[in-house]
Formats: C-alpha cells, structure tokens, sequence
C-alpha cells in the first residue's frame, strides 16, 4: 500500500518512526513484543544480583550493586513507557510474562552462586547486553532509540563496575581468585548464547532488518563480544572455558569452540537452573502485592471524592 | 582539655557515631532485601533509594567513628567484624521486613525521629558531625514524606489494607520508646516533637495510636532482639570468609 | 459436704485422685489452669531453644539441642494428656493461650541472644523447673503426678546437658567464656524470679497446699535454687550478677540482694522483651497449619465413608 | 592393591559418604527449622525425630568420610568448614521448606530415594558402609511411611491442600532426576524402583505425576543452587566465628 511505502521509504531515510505515526500492524506487534520482552528481562535480571545485595562483602560494593539494581528498575520503566506509546498495556504485558506467556532473556535463569558471579554478570553479562543495545539506539523507532541511549549509557557504567569487582578479585588471594575463574565457568558459554541462535537459524532478521529494528546479525554481534572478551579474560589472568578457542590471524578474529545449542533451547523452553523459581519469585512479589496496590487506588479514590465534595 | 575529659569526649561522639551509623545500615541492609520483591516497579525503586541513601549516611557515620576511636578501624572494620552485642542501632531498625505495612510503618516511625535528631545534630559542636548531620537531613526529609504518605494511604485504603497497617503499628511501638533515650539530645523535647508529628500523620491515616508508653529497650549496650544476629550472619559471610582480603 | 470432707480425707492419707473421682470443682478448676499452664509453657519454650538449632556450633550439640526441644513438645503432649482427663478440651485451652487468655512462664519471654544462652537455659532455667517440679511428682493428682515424674526425669537430663554446654565455654577462648558470663548476667535474675512472688503476696498458696498440688513455698524453692547454683557457678568461674549476694554461715543458706519485682510484674503483664513476638509465632504456626489439620481431617473422613462402602 | 587404584577407590568412596551424609545433613538443617512451628504438636514431634534420625546419620557418613580421607578432619571440620562448592547433597534437600506440603512432598520425593539407596548399600563391600546403610535403612523405612501418608493425605484432602500438593510436586519434579546419577549404583533400577514406588503413592494421593523428565543436575560436582549457601552462612556462622574452639 501507499502508507506502506511511505513507511519504508521514510525508514530508509532514516527518519524516526514516533508514536502517532501510521506503522504496519506488523512492526508495531514486533516492536511490542522486542521492547516488552526487554523490559521483562530488566525486571526479572534483578533478582539474581539482588541476591547478593546483603552479602556484598564491603560497604562501598553494597552500594554500587544495589544502585546497579535500582538502574534496571529504572531501566525497565523506560521499556514499559517506551511500549506504552505502541498502544500496549504496561500491565497486561507484565501478566503476559507472570503467566508464562512473554519470553525474559534467557540469561537470569541462571544462578548466582558467589560474590564474583556478581562482578562477572556485570563484565559479561552487561558487556554482551551492552553490544546488543548500541545499534538500538539507532532503531527506527523513536521512543525505543531513546530510552536505549540512556540505558545503554547506564549499562556501560555497570561493565566496568563489573569488571572492577574481577580485577580485584583476580589480584586478590587465591581464593578470591578462584572464586572468579569459577564465576567465569559458568557464565561463558551463556553469555555468548545471549546473543541467540545463529543466523542460518535466526527467523524474521530480514523483515527487522529493513524496518532498523535488528541493525546486525546475531553472529557478527557475538563476534564482536568474544573479540572484546577474550583479551580482557587474558588481562585479567583468568582461562575461558573453551579448548578450542584460537586466533584467527588471518581475520584478525578470536574463533570460539562449538556452541552447544542444546542447552540455549532447553533454558529457553523452561528447563534452566532458574526458570521456575525466577518466574515464582516475580509471582510472589505481584500476588503479594495485589493488596498494597489495592489500598493506594482505594485512598486515591476517596482523596479524589473528597476533593471533589469540597469543591462542590 | 585534660586527657581524660578528651576520652569522655570522644567515647559519647564514637558512641553516636554509631548509634547513627549503625541504625542506618542495618534499616538499609533490611530495606536492600525488598529489591525485586516490591510490590510495584516504582516502590522497588523507591525502596533501593532509601536504602541507598542510608548506606551512604552509615559510610560517613561509620568512618567518622573509625576516626574518632582512633584504633585503625574503617567503615567495613566496622560493619563486617563486630558482634551484634557490639553494634548500637536501634531495636526498629533490624526489626524484619514482615509485609509492606510493617516495612512502611517501620520506616514511618524512624524517618520521623531520624529527622528530628538529624536537625538538632546538624548544629552539633563538631563540625563533622554537623556536616553529615546536614546532608542526611535532605534526604530523610524526603524519606519522610515518602513513609508517611504510604502510612496513610494504608492506613486509609482498604479494609485489609487497614487493619494490617494498624496491626503493625501495635506491634512496633514498643520499639519506638527507646529512640528518645540518646545522649547528647533533649529526649523529652524529641519526643514531644516526635508526638506531635506522629499523631498528625495517624489521624490522617485513620489509626489509633497504641495506648502502651513501655519502651522495649536495650541496644544502647548492645543488647537486641533475637532478629540481629541473623542479619549479621547473613551480612558478613562473605567478608568474614575471606579475612584480610580487598574487595 | 460429705463429699469434701472425704476427698480432703483420701488426699491426707496420701490417696491419689483419679479422673473418674468426685473432685470439688474449684481443684479442678486451679489444676486445670495449673497443667494447662505448664502445657503451654512446654510449647513456648521450644521458640527460644529453637532459634539457635540452625546454628548449633557442632553437630552433636546440635543433635542434643534437637532431642532436647523435641522432649519439650512431648512433655507438652503428657501435660496436655493430664489435663484432658479433667474433662478439658486441649485445642480450647490452646487457643485461650494464643489468644492471650492464659499464661505460660514468662522466663520465655526473654530472647536468646547467643548459644551460650542455649547453655544457661539447661543450666538455669531447667534447673529452676526441676526444683519447682520435683514435687509435683507426689502431688495429689494421679495423672499430673505421674506425667511429672517422667518430665523430671527428662528435665534433669537436659539441666545436665545445659550445665555441660557451659562447661566446655568456660573451659574454652576468652570470646567463649565472655558469652558465657554474658549469658548468665542476662538469665540470672529471670530465672530467680521463676519460682514466683515472695511468699507475702502469693495468692492462694494455702488452699493449694492442703490438696497438695503446692508443695513447698515460692520462698523455700528459691532457696533451694540459690543454694544449689552459686556453687556450681564458682565451679564454672562465673559470677553471679548480684553485688549483694553472700554466704550466710549461721543459716548454711547463700542471701542474695534485692529482686527487682517490678520486672517480673512488667514481663507477666506482656511488657518483656519477647511476650509479642512468642505469641505471634504461635499464633502464626497454627494459623498457617490450619490448612494441613483440615485436610488430615478431611481425609480421614473420605477414607472411613469409603472402608463404610466397602464393608456394605 | 596398588597405591593408585587404593586412592581411586578412596575418593569414590569418600565421594559416597559426602553424598549420603550431606544430602541428611542438608535435609536435617531444613527440617530442624520446623521446630517450634509445625501445624501441630504431633508434626512438631515427628519432624524432629527425621530431623533427629538424618543428623545422626550425618554423623556417622561424615565421620567415615573424613576417616577415609586420612586428612585429619572430623565431621565438624567437613559440616562447617567446607564452602558450598564442596558441599555433595543432593539438590533436593537444600530447596526451601515452603509450606507443610513442599516440606512433605520433598521429604517423600527424598525417602522413596534413600531406602531403596540404603538397600543397595546395605550389600556393600565396605563393612563400614554397609553397617551405617544398615541402621538408616531402618529408620528412613519409618520415614517413607510417614511422609507417603502426608503425601495421600494431602493430596486427597481437600481442594486447597490438593491444589498445594500438585503445585509442589510440579515445583520439586525436576530435581529429582538426578538422585538416580549416582556413583557405585545401578541408577536406572533405582529409577525403575523408585517410579513403581511414588507412582503408587501419587495415585493413592490421586496427584499427577509432572510430565517433564528434565533433570536438574549439578551437585555431584558441587554446583548448588542459591539455596545452599545462605543456608550454610547460617548453619556455620557461630563455629566459624571461633576458629579452633572446643564446644
């Protein structure tokens, strides 16, 4: 159709598409669901740093780790306002994951075992976050480019922080040392899942391509981590968990060994080490909630009518 | 000054020192656990906020103590290897989370004497004290418009919403006496001043204040409830596995 | 009446009275009050003890700290059982206790602090019950008498076990025998008072002592106590936190200073330092059981209709 | 016997005992927190008594663990100072009590495992391992009995302890999968034994058994899940507060 074409053209342009434009069905209903799902992943990414929060073992950490939490909260709120101006309902989204029906980002179903998962979550974890989100921040639409140039300020901070809390850890005493080398064996291989399947296997990458939603392919993003990666673990003294990982002179790339896939569709479908209780903690919290929520709309309501009686 | 009235001096100062700084960080370590457990987005954020604002206000409370005692000790000498019999924060503070009405109830009673004593404070002799006094004093002010907002809306929501907030308020109150017993303030002033404001926010939120005056006390020599031994043993783990090491 | 006198007649000739006797009322009344007490005061004082389970400081403590509360809740269970055969309901006698509408003893309404507490309460406070119960053993009340002789049996056992705990602490670092002395400087006067008011303001002592249910005064069982603890103190090293306490050599008796009564009326009243949160979590376990004794019940039933059917 | 097939038999073996005594151990410390607060005296009465049972256990597996190690330790030094990542219970009796259902049910999940375990040992080489597996095996016959009628009774109860069984049993399913992934046994008889076994119970307690057959996996290698270390943090925390001292 013509609006269609206006559409793409004016995307081509690279002018930003904004909430009372017209937009296909289709790009709005992506758009929701990219934009919410990353919301979800904020709200629920705090739970396994939040259990740390009362172990942080100095007082200065404690700070940083629970102004970091507080950022993804503030985060998720961005997302779910940025998805609002699509038309969507901020709470019917939320139910949407509660219910098990929206996806999270894989990663949080993970635990958080030690103090270093706390700083490799924000080395790798961010890091990778971090590569996916800058492109965004040029995507085609507006409200969504913005809240991600904030965040993706915000996160860049956290990486360092991060990478911060390894850096002591690595000179440290050999436990704390080991503490991190453990961390880093775990998180690895999740993290370079994060960037999800690879593209002979990714769906829908040429439609977001060409509305500026997705701006690169899941393989060069990952790419792009390992090769940022891989010298920080080497500066840090720590090994990555893979035999196989080489340089590629060549190419100039760090090549990584197989991905096992397997593990990224089980933990996607439910079976990671965290799904079920990550989804019941998010529950709890709602549900025992209700009441709280219940009671600030009650004393509004009579606020409201007493106003309005005084008025009259 | 002879040596020994400096010691009196300084022994009162390194005691409020802590009484403040403890107080604060352990009302924050008890706030730190709502983090993602809220009962909204905002009220997470909220929440982290306050207890953010405490833990800086226990850093510079604490340091300064470390100071004042002059034994070596920083802020984390303090807060990770002292006993719960060597920590002097006040019984409300470690008093657990229970529901939202308990954790806003809780902070309503404390904000509202933690401003009053941070006002005085804030022209204490010492200059240091003075200067932390003033700069958490900002802050708690809008802690306090933050708890006593939330005390009302319960208190003056729902039926349930209600009758929680008042039970809470009844199980509580007979922790908020002992604020009133610090050295160095006028307790009968603060507390008169503590009333005043407190039954303000009460009527507004359509509660009864408790007719109980006893005052449960004891953490002015370190003795607490069965609550803060847990809260440390949770809060030091990490650090007390690991003596000696940087973070 | 004829049938006073002759209970009155039966009890001074050391007869037991059995449950199916005649009995005046007002000796069913105080015995039922008295046995219900001393039920629930079984089933308060598993809080205080309980809290340091989890963190007993080695594992044959804490499998001694175990079999120890799980004896209360069986002296309980006896007690309970004693004062069913009064023809009282014990679900209804409980519920008055969490409704605040009878007592436990108020020695429970103290927290404990540290473990070495968990050695003091043996030491002290079983100590104390023993003198208080020992001769109950011969009250006039067959079942109470008889549930009494098993509990002290136990008791004594525990007091034993308590005594060892602060053995080992005294023996130990100074850290330990400092939370030793701490623990006895908190416990101390608490435990004086358990033995109740001076005999001057103690009520119906007289009446009690005629049908044998009170065998000994307030005053002459805490002498008893006293006399028998200072020296175990001195053994341990310990000093009892009384600058007034001395030895009177013309009596054979150890004097201790003032009791401060006005504690003691405090604490009854429910102004100790854990009357509120003891009732609570009584409060709380039954509520939250309410649940699981309705399906027990509701299952019982489902199966006695359907073994009905199959008899049919 | 060469000295490197002694020490290969040593750590499988030592591997056993930390298996089987921390898997008591673990499950001791959950159910010993019941104490005081079951929802009924009797239940108080009887959890203690498995609590009681699976410590002593504990005692007699660690005890032969360190034994067998030759490193000089005793049970205390293997209970409270091993970290989490050297902790080898199964991943089941660390998961929280919950409510007196998922207490019941992962008691049940854990018994219906341990007899048929402790039945097997019980014909084991090592006279040692089979005396310890001999006089549990007894004990934990008492406590499957216990905790399968808990489970029926629950589960034909009413609607809302039905609704609270299921809910559990879907919960806790995934971890039982890897009790059967064990050194020295033959795992897909214990599972074939141990399916017969709760799919009886299940149906007497007309629950449904999960259709997932995924197993949470990793504490043979000492990967927990965020469970173990707070638990742990307190179960330790007064002996590792005096290093060395006698109790």
């Amino acid at each position: 159709s013509a609006e269609e074409r206006a559409f793409q053209e004016a995307i081509d342009a690279d002018i930003k598409v904004e909430p009372r434009d017209w937009m296909p069905a289709a790009y709005r209903k992506t758009l929701t669901r990219q934009i919410a799902q990353h919301a979800h992943s904020e709200v629920v990414g705090m739970l396994p740093e939040g259990n740390w929060i009362s172990r942080a073992p100095s007082l200065k950490r404690k700070c940083v780790l629970l102004a970091k939490v507080q950022d993804e909260a503030g985060h998720a709120q961005y997302l779910y306002g940025a998805v609002e101006t699509l038309g969507a309902s901020r709470d019917a989204l939320y139910e949407d994951m509660l219910a098990g029906r929206m996806k999270y980002s894989s990663i949080f179903n993970y635990p958080t075992l030690s103090w270093a998962d706390i700083g490799t979550i924000g080395w790798l974890v961010d890091g990778a976050a971090i590569i996916n989100q800058i492109p965004l921040c040029r995507c085609s639409y507006g409200p969504y480019a913005r809240a991600m140039v904030r965040i993706c300020k915000e996160e860049s901070f956290h990486q360092r922080q991060g990478f911060d809390i390894m850096v002591s850890l690595c000179k440290g005493t050999p436990a704390q040392k080991q503490m991190a080398q453990d961390a880093l064996n775990r998180w690895w291989w999740p993290a370079v899942m994060m960037f999800g399947p690879p593209d002979g296997e990714s769906v829908h990458s040429a439609q977001s391509a060409a509305w500026k939603i997705k701006l690169f392919s899941n393989d060069e993003l990952r790419q792009k981590f390992i090769d940022q990666t891989v010298p920080q673990a080497r500066h840090l003294g720590l090994t990555i968990p893979d035999a196989d990982l080489a340089f590629d002179a060549a190419s100039g790339h760090w090549r990584i060994g197989a991905i096992d896939w397997s593990e990224f569709y089980r933990v996607i479908k439910g079976e990671g080490p965290c799904n079920v209780e990550r989804l019941a903690a998010r529950n709890k919290a709602w549900d025992e909630g209700a009441w709280v929520r219940e009671a600030a709309l009650a004393h509004a309501a009579k606020r409201a009518k007493r106003s309005i009686g005084e008025a009259a | 000054m002879s040596a020994v009235a400096a010691s009196t001096v300084d022994a009162s100062l390194f005691a409020l020192c802590l009484r403040l700084g403890d107080s604060a960080l352990i009302l924050s370590q008890r706030l730190g656990a709502w983090c993602g457990h809220g009962p909204a987005l905002e009220e997470d954020i909220a929440l982290t906020n306050t207890a953010l604002d405490l833990l800086g206000q226990a850093r510079l409370w604490l340091s300064l103590a470390g100071e004042v005692e002059g034994a070596g000790r920083d802020e984390d000498a303090l807060a990770y290897w002292r006993d719960d019999r060597e920590f002097r924060n006040l019984l409300i503070t470690e008093q657990p989370n229970g529901d939202y009405a308990q954790t806003m109830v809780r902070q309503f009673l404390f904000d509202a004497w933690h401003r009053l004593v941070l006002e005085r404070l804030g022209e204490h002799h010492d200059s240091r004290v003075a200067a932390i006094a003033a700069k958490a004093h900002k802050e708690v002010l809008y802690h306090l418009r933050r708890s006593a907002d939330w005390v009302v809306r319960l208190g003056d929501g729902t039926e349930e919403s209600h009758a929680r907030t008042q039970a809470t308020l009844d199980l509580l109150w007979p922790h908020a006496g002992e604020m009133f017993l610090i050295d160095e303030i006028d307790g009968e002033g603060l507390r008169a001043d503590w009333d005043a404001q407190v039954d303000a926010v009460l009527a507004d939120a359509t509660l009864c204040r408790p007719a109980s005056t006893w005052a449960q006390q004891g953490s002015g020599q370190g003795r607490h409830t069965e609550h803060l031994s847990r809260l440390l043993a949770e809060m030091q783990v990490v650090a007390r596995a690991h003596p000696g090491a940087h973070w």
